[in-house]
């Protein structure tokens, strides 16, 4: 029986995928983007379980899904509080004694 | 056969999406998000190839290997390029979220 | 035999309806305090009804107890994750809702 | 049987594309995390009924991982995103 229930599984997935991944791309809010980022790793997840790949499965868990949305997210971090003028407390005093600048005086306006 | 099919079709139209993204937007983060869309869309038509259905067989074991691989180098790309923006963004004086004005997107992200 | 795996499907059923629920609430809801309650609690039972008809149905010791621990693992992870947003969103000063 | 289990799994992952609705139009960042962490759960879910759908027990060990890593985003996002600007009005030991 090549039509089962799974085929239907597998058009539902897909569709939820393009969805997603549309939605991601397009999205003005990158916070946004992230999270759906997150979720698209999850199902990705699925995908390659249906795919009999159970190996690919695992590795996707864990570092697509696990690793990669907070690798995002401290990026993400990082780059507001550049923005709004905050210090960051690892590299900020190397910087000033080097060059003699506060980074505070470069924020965006 | 139908399932190849879909994942196939599925893979390609997330490379197209991740492609026409990569192209037109100009924030380093969603470039990133981009680079990383391509990406799943070329492992899911390498691992659509190898698929045999449930009950005929096994599936071929070397384009597994392969996505394996590529999963893992492209964290670690990704977490290269991520820095790499950062580290941009800040030594630089211009600020590089230029979608929309820099106050708000600074206000909505922690919102 | 064919009793438990019967009891295992009503069960089954019967977490396929707690997660539907759950979701309902995210959607529905008008807070965030409230959409957190509806998700946390709908979603856990849910699980639990499932990995117990799953339970029912494997007639294994070893798949049951690893089940079981799945089940143990996502009650600790998102009752610490569940906590921890609602006591931000306490620091962040954000109101509960009311009935005005 | 084992259409059953997978049709379970279908309407699970409807759940899922419903809740994606809340992530696009949620007002705060908080509700978009959870929807995450409901992704998680119901992704728990529905690879528990496909172990059983597809007749195969390994897909309970990547269920494992699924749980265990799921919590990784929200507590990152709780630490590193929707904390402030690090000065608390109170002093919870966090």
């Amino acid at each position: 029986m090549i039509y089962s229930i799974l085929t239907l599984f597998d058009i539902l997935l897909a569709l939820t995928l393009l969805w997603l991944s549309w939605n991601l791309l397009n999205t003005e809010d990158i916070f946004k983007a992230v999270v759906l980022f997150i979720s698209f790793g999850l199902l990705m997840a699925l995908t390659w379980v249906r795919m009999r790949a159970p190996d690919v499965a695992l590795a996707e868990a864990a570092l697509g899904a696990g690793l990669t949305g907070p690798l995002f997210l401290s990026a993400l971090r990082r780059m507001n509080r550049f923005l709004k003028g905050e210090r960051r407390l690892d590299c900020d005093e190397n910087r000033e004694k080097d060059n003699g600048k506060n980074p505070k005086q470069t924020q965006a306006t | 056969m139908i399932t190849t099919q879909i994942y196939s079709i599925t893979g390609l139209l997330l490379f197209g999406m991740g492609l026409f993204t990569l192209i037109v937007h100009s924030h380093p983060l969603r470039k990133i998000l981009a680079v990383n869309v391509m990406s799943t869309g070329v492992f899911l038509i390498l691992i659509a190839t190898a698929y045999t259905p449930l009950g005929q067989g096994e599936v071929d074991p070397v384009p597994h290997a392969m996505v394996l691989t590529g999963i893992v180098v492209s964290v670690s790309v990704t977490a290269l390029a991520l820095i790499l923006s950062c580290r941009v963004q800040e030594t630089s004086n211009r600020d590089l979220l230029r979608e929309k004005p820099v106050a708000e997107t600074a206000k909505e992200c922690t919102r | 035999m064919t009793i438990l795996y019967n009891c295992g499907t009503v069960l089954l059923m019967a977490g396929v309806l707690f997660f539907l629920s759950g979701t309902v609430g995210l959607l529905r809801f008008p807070d965030i305090y409230s959409r957190l309650h509806a998700l946390t609690k709908a979603d856990n039972v849910g699980l639990g009804c499932i990995v117990f008809g799953l339970a029912l149905q494997s007639g294994s010791i070893a798949v049951t107890i690893k089940l079981i621990l799945i089940w143990l693992l996502v009650l600790i992870a998102s009752s610490a994750s569940c906590h921890l947003i609602a006591r931000s969103a306490m620091q962040k000063n954000i109101q509960p809702w009311t009935r005005s | 049987m084992n259409w059953l289990h997978t049709f379970f799994a279908l309407i699970l992952l409807l759940t899922i594309g419903a809740g994606v609705i809340r992530i696009l139009k949620g007002p705060t960042a908080a509700d978009r995390m959870m929807t995450a962490q409901l992704f998680g759960t119901c992704g728990v879910a529905i690879l528990l009924l496909l172990s059983t759908g597809m007749n195969n027990l390994v897909l309970l060990d990547i269920a494992l991982v699924f749980a265990l890593l799921a919590t990784l985003a929200t507590l990152t996002f709780i630490r590193r995103t929707w904390q402030g600007s690090g000065k608390r009005k109170h002093d919870y030991p966090l």
